[in-house]
């Protein structure tokens, strides 16, 4: 059985990756994949938890945690498409006429 | 009664500013002539109530005899309005508010007139109705949560009398008059709920979820253990009550608003809104706080003395009637501080009646200076020569006023004006020199902007007209115009020469002020009489 | 089989199951038509109502619209009504706190239903276009026929708000209280995207879905941090466990410091606020309302959770205290610094939604400074939930004013509403009244609430000074520093001053661009008058004071639990 | 003028008021004084009756010829107090009412107040009212004031009614006439010094409202602004004066204050030095008011208001006033009766100011063209005489010398009273010339009265030769010349003589302080002499200057009756006052006019005795010098100058005509190489007073008020607009971060989070 702790150690380099990547790409695409896995680090977490205490509500709040960044996904992704609509970008840094 | 006087404007007025809006039909025109009656025979049937409960009571040996804390309420049952924080509905008036409230009542009905024929006349004369109550609100409300509320309220009307009627910089001015003034309240705020933090519950404003009241009546310094704190809480309260009055350096809103205002507008700043800072001044900040007045002595003499001086100057430099008149209510308002720093109760009496003279007189200044605006489309002093030939009434009610307000004898001002430099003799001694050389300065503009305004045309027939005119034929001031500057000038007249009428009262309250409230910290503080 | 729900429980829960039982409905009801089934092998056909062609009714367009009107009506009814509470399940507790919130979320839900009515208008009757008609007259009728198809679905986000709202109010679990603003998050995300027709709606959506889930996304990393620290993560017990735990555990610490930045989002603190601005403006103004009343409000409650409820030290300063006091102040001052100079009206308003966020956040920090008696951090929350309750009725109202220019077209310019007083005196008078209200004018609501905020701060922080000096100077040095959190409201509420008037001034000053009267919306207008007329009764009397007492009985459960 | 003999039926209004005195009198047992306030309240009443009706009625024909635009009303007020007036001084006179007994009693609570004392107690109700108070002092100036009021508005009828310039506006003549008698009245009644400063300032107003009554002439107004805010100094410094003395007395009135002035409130005694500054305070403010140096410079110039104002305010009464405050500040220097001692450098600042005074403005008289200007100089002059006097009577009082005290105090009062009466009849001669004159000049130049500005019909070098044409006129002139010069047995005479002798008697009583004063008041003797002369010759004398003078004629009798009445008392009134020992009644030192038991015949030959041969010789000297300077040289070199023989054919009456002879005997003397000196520039251009104060407030006062309104603007509001406009620029840097760019929103956050950790970390470690 895996530490626990490697396995958090783990989460904080991928939730690092995560939020770097999210204010260094430019692709909201990316950024969004970013976002899911800075959530994964979290779930790390939650299993790791889980492991450490013995406790079955880590599990579930993995699995809801999946869910919900599914969730995230789907509407990402469709915010994202009618954004692509309009603009015909994804940048975040071209898509920019709502400033100051 | 006082609840009558305070709320029947403000609800009268607010109905009269919504209701058409909602109610179909009628023309402009009948509108506007219908809400000005309205109005008008609200403001004066309040000014009878005001006469009454001032006539009914100044005579009488109860009102005579007033102590600190033994207010003549007229309302006698506090009604409670927000009993979470203890506010409560709490009003009385006596000999330092009473004057007020009358001139308050007073002068509306004469500010309408002046403006009987403003253009969107079914709002300004509603308009005004609504600045009466929260004027008179302002006067009578003992309760400080209530008193801020009105004291904040009055803004509001005079916000718009500023933007909507007011000359042609009216945007800036009116923006600089509200958040100037609304900035130093609400450092007054804290100055307010630094005190209500340390009352104490009291019987009738149970339920009370902070267990503290904001009856005025019920606060003493005591309360704020800290000297220091109090002392602070005593800036604070100066700040706000500074600024309204103005005094220097506090001042530069009054001349902008002034000069953009309305004529109506201007008159009740002038008349009745500076005299809040003072009244506030004695009511909150002295009354409760007597050591920290004593001890800021010192404060209150160069602030007054700031700006009477240099307020005095400053007209002297001015070339807009207008503009000249409004730093001469800066200077005047100096006056009051150093009636108050006297420590005597005839200063405070000075004071007092500083405020009620300068209550009647600015308002006839302005109306003056409006007529020019009005007639003649310009302010300009120069501008324009020997206007006496086109408007003698305006140059006779100019006369009066201006030497009204450079402190005629006979006239209401002088009486002030001798009051305190008495008072300020035995206090000071030899600075007196300072404010009555000023007298001088004042005489100087004075004279000099009614030289180059009615005067010196050279032509026994003729004025020489200002160009804003544009050769339009000059007319003289409408019978409104006319009646509401002839009641102002009689009345300075009138008080000029029987000042007792409220001078007596004044005097007794300032003796019992004194007495109760401050005599104990002179000592203690070693201030020589 | 044991019911998840006893009947007794779902008593307490009514307003929520409304709600549940609207959305269903809502889904449900539009695609009512006289579609059968052909039994298979026999001609009978039974009616299975769904599909087909739509009756009347269900087709009408407006029908959504009054149907999510019924239901938070019938929500905020009962939540008025609701006298019992308790627990539900292990993870919501129902609470004159959580009911007076589902109030405030509901009310906010109400009027943004009612402005949506007209900004994105269900037209009966509405026929296709025909080959006929010209280019813009098709165009025109498309775009109608599109506004009719999504109204359901608007209604249905919008309802999914409330849900999501509602539940995370009562949350005694942090999961569930996470899990419920990300039901209320990611519809609001929906909802300012919705109208994606136009270039700033998606690219409002997209910034504020961005942003929002990073900063969620950071919030569920730290939750899982205090989950690895705690094993439990139930407010109760994390509470315990603070209390337990004699110095601040540096994971705990950091994994409360993560959250702070996903509730920071929420409230709109600077320097998380940087999109709501963006959001806002792209916004159609009803969902801009709703951002910065019910959104913000969700924020607070999460914060209040995480900082009085978890954190708070039974004595002494609360670890956060400083970084929330600077937050505080930078927030209202960013806020008010920024709005000056904005000649968007949304954007203004939501800078003054960010200022406002600073000043309640004063008034946190103000709890976290350890001074506080018990009675003065009731008195401050009491005017937190006092403050949040009053936005609802000018804050929203301002939006909804925005809503009646929004529906003659744009709103986006300060121009738009210039000389308004010229063509709706009372609209105008009622956005003066507004503004005047944000701005803390006496004797409106917006008045009382920040009173009550600066009356919380002096009160936690006058006592401190020395009282045995006799000179100002000294008495100032003395006082604890978050004394002067006092002042940077009052002297902020002075800056404000200048923008919230200049709204006033291009209202009565300037002429407008034409004279006609705008459309008569007059669900909208009376709505309009309502919040007016709200503002001033809450502002003085007896409404504020049963307000006042309802938030500070609120306070008391909170407090309690 | 042809309707002259229908006038006097306007006067018939007049009789009803004329009748409330003897009807008050004959229904009421009480004392004239207490129907004092009549004399004050009738005017204040008929003050707004004319100014309304005026205003209501202007234009009117019955207004304007039957009540002379107001002035039969004015008139009627003014009647009203001379005859209560002449009621209250009969009653004195014949000793009903005793002059010494004046009891503290409010007629007027004006205003009632406490005062916290210096032992933290707090004084109850103390009042400043007003009442009545009657002395001899008292008296004299009201009889005075009220008797020239009635007289100069009666010639003010026919003098304002008749000049086309006025038209329409005279209502406001009378009206402000009248509000300045009640000024004048009031003030003289005032029991107080607060009331006497308030009537004493109500009198300023009108007389600015009077110099400035044609208002559109440039000069004028700006004459009126000149002299207000010169007396307006004075002013300031009197209720600095009266503060001090509230201060010390704890009371105003005269009756408390005068009780005993040694000891201020409290029984505490009053130390001289305080004494001393309250004084020389209320002696500023009397400086300003009569126009003494260095406060002088408003009096020429106030010349510009119509002439009947010059001769009431500016000449006759209110510049007086601060002669009257004086006089009334002697029971505090007076050490006989509980005065104050230490006081003499007080007397001796007053005589020197008066002696400075007299002498600077007789020799700016001396180039004067203008008939006014000369009058105004002379009335500087003598009204500096009367300082000196006061000073002199101050000094003695205070050294104890109270026989001589009370006689130059009784002296100068004299000499008020001839001056008085003399210069209004002066002035009102010389209106009558100025009238006249311009008349013809109108006629002359027929309906052009805007045609020919170059003409100044002021000027004596467009006169000389009047004697023939103005009888009346001249014979008024001469008598009233006389008695300013102090031609022996003629009013001014008896009173003058007494101020030189006792101001060198003074000097010769040890105080070498006095002798300048005493030098200067002398030698003024001799200049008046001179240029009084000057004028009657270079207006009545030699030949015709001007073309217009063929054509003047004396015309209305509105203005020929109180020349003919003021010229009878000037001529033997003083004569007769003197022998009835006006000068002891006038000091208080006795209670009556009367022969004091002398037959007449003794009493003249004492009085003259007194006058011509006094015992000490040295003031024998002195007396005699002044004679012959006055006398002889002074209108002999006039007459040398200026004099000369009528027109042929012309010829004066007998009053004057010896006059003319005779100074067309004397020979003329050419002065040209003196009028064109350095000297007479300066004196022509007023010794340079008017230009240094001009230009210390233009380079002083008008630059500081003009910086203190850049200050204000730039600095106090520009320190508001500066925060203003760093928000704005604040408000756009701030905005900039809000890129637009989502990324740069979660770099933000990412920072703001990690602030946040340093924070927590920072705060808690």
């Amino acid at each position: 059985m895996i530490d626990p702790s490697w396995i958090s150690g783990l989460g904080v380099i991928l939730f690092g990756i995560g939020l770097l990547g999210a204010f260094t790409r430019k692709n909201a695409i990316i950024v969004l994949m970013c976002i899911e896995v800075m959530l994964n680090a979290a779930n790390l977490n939650f299993v790791a938890g889980a492991s450490h205490y013995g406790d079955v509500d880590g599990w579930v709040f993995t699995a809801i945690a999946i869910a919900i960044a599914a969730a995230e996904v789907a509407i990402g992704l469709a915010i994202l498409l009618s954004l692509y609509s309009t603009q015909e970008t994804i940048s975040l840094d071209e898509a920019s006429i709502l400033r100051n | 009664m006082l609840t009558i006087l305070t709320l029947t404007p403000l609800g009268v007025g607010l109905l009269l500013l919504i209701l058409p809006q909602i109610l179909p039909g009628s023309s402009a025109d009948t509108l506007r002539k219908v809400n000005r009656s309205i109005s008008f025979g609200v403001s004066m049937a309040l000014f009878v109530i005001a006469s009454y409960i001032a006539f009914e009571n100044f005579g009488g040996i109860d009102w005579l005899n007033i102590n600190m804390g033994e207010y003549q309420l007229m309302n006698d049952e506090p009604v409670t309005l927000i009993s979470s924080i203890g506010v409560s509905w709490i009003v009385g008036v006596d000999a330092l508010s009473l004057p007020m409230v009358w001139l308050t009542a007073l002068l509306i009905p004469l500010s309408m007139l002046v403006e009987w024929d403003a253009k969107e006349g079914h709002i300004f004369h509603p308009l005004i109705l609504v600045m009466e109550g929260a004027l008179i609100g302002v006067f009578v409300a003992l309760d400080l949560f209530v008193f801020y509320v009105f004291w904040e309220m009055t803004l509001i009307p005079m916000f718009f009398l500023i933007l909507v009627w007011g000359g042609d910089d009216r945007k800036y001015a009116s923006m600089k008059f509200f958040i100037y003034t609304f900035t130093a309240s609400v450092v007054m705020l804290i100055g307010i709920l630094i005190m209500y933090f340390h009352t104490g519950d009291i019987a009738g404003v149970s339920g009370s979820i902070t267990g503290h009241h904001f009856n005025l009546l019920e606060m003493n310094s005591e309360m704020i253990q800290s000297e220091g704190l109090r002392h602070l809480v005593w800036i604070l309260l100066l700040i706000g009550f500074a600024t309204k009055m103005p005094s220097v350096p506090v001042h530069t809103w009054l001349p902008d608003a002034h000069v953009q205002a309305p004529t109506a507008g201007s008159m009740l700043l002038a008349g009745v809104m500076l005299k809040m800072g003072a009244y506030g001044f004695l009511r909150v900040a002295v009354s409760l706080f007597p050591e920290s007045t004593v001890v800021f002595i010192p404060i209150l003499l160069i602030l007054g003395m700031s700006s009477l001086v240099y307020g005095a100057w400053v007209c002297m430099g001015q070339t807009n009637l207008k503009r000249m008149v409004a730093y001469s209510s800066v200077s005047h308002m100096g006056l009051i501080f150093l009636g108050i720093a006297t420590m005597q109760p005839l200063g405070i009496a000075g004071a007092l009646f500083m405020m009620f003279a300068h209550g009647i007189i600015s308002p006839l200044l302005f109306a003056v200076a409006g007529a020019f605006k009005h007639h003649y489309h310009t302010l300009e002093i120069g501008s324009m020569r020997g206007i006496a030939h086109h408007s003698p009434y305006l140059a006779a009610h100019m006369m009066l006023g201006w030497m009204g307000s450079l402190g005629l004898p006979l006239l209401a001002g002088f009486v002030a004006e001798v009051a305190i430099m008495i008072a300020f003799w035995m206090s000071f001694g030899w600075l007196v020199i300072l404010p009555a050389l000023t007298l001088i300065i004042t005489a100087v503009y004075y004279l000099n902007s009614m030289q180059k305004t009615i005067f010196e045309s050279n032509d026994r027939h003729h004025g020489i007209l200002p160009e804003s005119l544009h050769g339009e034929e000059p007319r003289d001031i409408t019978w409104h115009e006319n009646t509401s500057m002839f009641i102002l000038g009689i009345l300075t007249v009138l008080f000029g020469i029987f000042p007792f009428i409220f001078f007596d009262m004044m005097s007794d309250w300032s003796t019992s002020f004194i007495q109760d409230v401050l005599l104990e910290e002179i000592i203690n503080q070693g201030v020589k009489p | 089989m044991n019911l998840p729900l006893n009947m007794s429980e779902a008593e307490l829960i009514i307003p929520e199951l409304i709600m549940l039982a609207g959305l269903i409905a809502i889904i449900l009801i539009p695609n009512f038509g006289d579609a059968s089934f052909r039994i298979p092998l026999s001609r009978m056909k039974v009616p299975i109502l769904i599909g087909g062609n739509r009756f009347k009714l269900t087709s009408n367009p407006k029908l959504p619209n009054r149907v999510s009107l019924a239901i938070f009506s019938t929500a905020f009814f009962f939540a008025l009504m609701q006298t019992t509470y308790g627990k539900v399940g292990d993870t919501l507790e129902v609470t004159p706190f959580s009911r007076l919130f589902t109030l405030i979320f509901t009310a906010a839900l109400i009027l943004a239903t009612i402005a949506t009515t007209h900004r994105i208008p269900a037209r009966a009757n509405l026929n296709a276009p025909k080959d006929s008609d010209s280019e813009n007259v098709a165009t025109k009728k498309i775009n109608a026929l599109i506004d009719n198809r999504r109204q359901v679905d608007f209604h249905i986000i919008l309802i999914m708000v409330g849900l999501g709202m509602s539940l995370m109010s009562m949350a005694t679990h942090l999961f569930m209280l996470f899990v419920c603003i990300e039901l209320a998050s990611l519809s609001s995300y929906i909802l300012v995207a919705f109208h994606k027709e136009s270039k700033v709606g998606g690219e409002a959506g997209m910034k504020y879905f961005i942003v929002g889930s990073v900063a969620s996304a950071i919030g569920i990393y730290g939750m899982s941090m205090l989950y690895l620290w705690n094993g439990d993560l139930s407010l109760d017990a994390l509470a315990l466990a603070w209390i337990e735990s004699e110095t601040v555990d540096p994971i705990a610490g950091i994994a409360v410091g993560l959250m702070l930045v996903a509730f920071g989002f929420k409230v709109g603190a600077a320097p998380f606020h940087l999109a709501a601005p963006d959001a806002y403006s792209g916004a159609s103004s009803p969902v801009a309302g709703l951002l910065a009343t019910a959104s913000k409000a969700m924020g607070f409650v999460a914060l209040m959770r995480i900082l009085i409820t978890v954190t708070m030290p039974e004595s002494g300063e609360a670890f956060w205290f400083t970084t929330i006091a600077i937050i505080a102040v930078v927030t209202m001052t960013w806020g008010n610094l920024a709005a000056l100079t904005s000649t968007n009206p949304k954007r203004i308003l939501a800078y003054s939604s960010v200022s406002h966020a600073g000043y309640m956040l004063a008034g946190l920090a103000a709890i976290g400074s350890g001074l506080a008696s018990e009675e003065a951090m009731k008195l401050i929350l009491t005017a937190i939930v006092f403050h949040l309750a009053v936005l609802v009725v000018f804050k929203f109202g301002a939006f909804l004013v925005l809503s009646l220019l929004e529906t003659e077209g744009r709103s986006h310019e300060l121009k738009d509403l210039h000389g308004l007083a010229r063509r709706e005196p009372l609209i105008a008078g009622s956005m003066f009244l507004f503004m005047l209200s944000l701005a803390g004018v006496p004797p409106l609501s917006g008045f009382l609430s920040k009173f009550l905020m600066i009356n919380g701060i002096v009160n936690v922080s006058a006592g401190t000074g020395t009282s045995d000096v006799s000179s100002v100077m000294d008495w100032v040095t003395s006082v604890e520093p978050v004394f002067w959190l006092a002042f940077a409201i009052v002297l902020n509420s002075a800056l404000s001053m200048f923008y919230y008037l200049r709204i006033g001034l291009v209202m009565f000053f300037e002429e407008p661009e034409n004279n006609k009267p705008m459309k008569d919306a007059l669900s909208l207008r009376i709505a309009i008058a309502f919040c007016a007329l709200f503002t001033v009764i809450i502002g003085i009397g007896p409404l504020s004071d049963s307000l006042l007492q309802m938030a500070a009985d609120a306070i008391d459960s909170f407090i309690s639990n | 003028m042809g309707e002259t003999k229908n006038e006097y039926r306007l006067l018939l209004p007049l009789l009803p008021f004329l009748a409330i005195v003897p009807l008050l009198s004959l229904q009421s047992d009480s004392s004239p004084t207490d129907f004092a306030w009549l004399i004050v309240v009738a005017p204040f009443i008929m003050f707004p009756i004319i100014l309304i009706t005026g205003q209501v009625y202007n234009k009117n024909e019955t207004w304007k010829n039957t009540w002379k635009e107001g002035g039969i009303l004015g008139l009627a007020a003014l009647s009203v107090s001379l005859s209560t007036t002449i009621w209250i001084v009969y009653d004195y006179l014949i000793g009903h009412a005793d002059i010494q007994e004046n009891t503290v009693a409010s007629w007027l609570e004006w205003i009632s107040f406490d005062v916290l004392q210096s032992d933290y107690t707090i004084s109850q109700n103390r009042i400043l009212g007003v009442d009545v108070w009657v002395d001899s002092l008292t008296l004299m100036l009201l009889f005075v004031a009220t008797f020239l009021c009635f007289l100069i508005c009666w010639f003010a009828i026919g003098y304002m009614t008749t000049d086309p310039i006025n038209e329409d506006s005279n209502h406001r003549f009378f009206a402000e006439f009248v509000l300045f008698s009640l000024g004048m009245f009031g003030m003289v009644l005032a029991d107080n010094f607060l009331w006497l400063f308030i009537f004493w300032e109500v009198m300023g107003l009108c007389s600015y409202l009077l110099i400035g009554f044609y208002y559109w002439k440039e000069s004028a107004a700006a004459a009126a602004k000149k002299a207000f805010l010169t007396t307006r100094v004075g002013d300031v410094f009197l209720m600095i004066g009266l503060l001090i003395l509230y201060d010390i007395y704890g009371s105003l009135d005269f009756a408390v204050v005068f009780d005993d002035p040694s000891t201020g409130i409290g029984g505490a005694v009053v130390e001289s030095s305080q004494l001393f500054w309250a004084l020389m305070m209320l002696f500023i403010g009397a400086v300003g008011k009569s126009a003494q140096f260095p406060l002088h410079v408003w009096l020429p110039d106030a010349m510009e208001g119509p002439t009947p104002v010059s001769a009431l305010i500016h000449a006759a009464t209110m510049v007086n006033a601060g002669l009257y405050l004086v006089a009334r500040l002697m029971p505090f220097v007076d050490v006989h009766h509980h005065g104050v001692a230490g006081l003499e450098d007080f007397g001796l600042i007053v005589a020197w100011i008066g002696g400075i005074t007299a002498f600077m403005a007789a020799s700016i008289a001396f180039v004067q063209n203008d008939i006014k200007k000369v009058l105004a100089y002379s009335t500087m002059s003598q009204l500096a005489y009367i300082f000196t006097g006061l000073g002199s009577a101050l000094y003695f009082l205070n050294t104890g010398d109270h026989h001589a005290g009370y006689f130059v105090l009784g002296a100068s009062l004299f000499h008020l009273f001839n001056h008085a009466m003399a210069k209004g009849m002066l002035f009102m001669a010389s209106g009558s010339v100025i009238h006249e004159v311009h008349h013809a000049h109108d006629h002359l130049h027929h309906g052009s009265d805007h045609g020919d500005h170059d003409f100044d019909p002021q000027d004596m070098r467009n006169m000389g030769g009047l004697a023939s044409k103005m009888p009346v006129t001249s014979t008024a002139m001469m008598f009233g010349s006389m008695s300013i010069i102090g031609i022996p047995l003629i009013g001014g005479f008896w009173s003058k003589e007494g101020i030189i002798a006792e101001t060198w008697a003074a000097y010769f009583h040890g105080e070498t302080m006095m002798l300048g004063p005493a030098l200067l008041i002398l030698a003024t003797a001799g200049m008046t002499g001179f240029y009084m002369s000057r004028m009657w010759f270079m207006t009545f004398a030699g030949q015709p200057k001007s073309d217009v003078i063929d054509h003047v004629h004396e015309s209305t009798p509105w203005i020929k009756e109180p020349l003919l009445i003021l010229t009878l008392i000037t001529a033997i009134g003083g004569f007769a006052l003197a022998i009835l020992g006006v000068v002891d009644f006038l000091s208080n030192e006795s209670q009556h006019l009367s022969l004091h038991g002398h037959s007449l015949t003794e009493q003249i030959i004492h009085e003259l005795e007194h006058a011509f041969l006094p015992e000490d010789s040295k003031l024998r000297l002195v007396g005699w010098t002044t004679i012959l300077l006055s006398f002889v040289i002074g209108p002999v070199m006039a007459a040398r100058i200026h004099g000369g023989q009528l027109k042929e054919g012309q010829s004066a009456n007998i009053f004057v005509g010896w006059l003319v002879k005779l100074s067309g005997k004397l020979g003329t003397q050419d002065v040209t190489w003196l009028a064109e000196s350095q000297l007479a520039e300066a004196l022509d251009k007023r010794l340079y007073f008017d230009d240094l104060y001009e230009g210390i407030i233009s380079r002083t006062v008008i630059p500081f008020a003009e910086f203190s309104a850049w200050f204000d603007k730039n600095v106090i509001d520009g320190i508001i607009k500066q925060v203003e406009s760093n928000s704005v620029l604040g408000s756009v840097q701030i905005r900039k971060v809000t890129t637009g760019s989502a990324r740069d929103y979660i770099l933000m956050a990412t920072v703001g989070a990690l602030c946040i950790f340093a924070l927590l970390v920072g705060v808690n470690a």
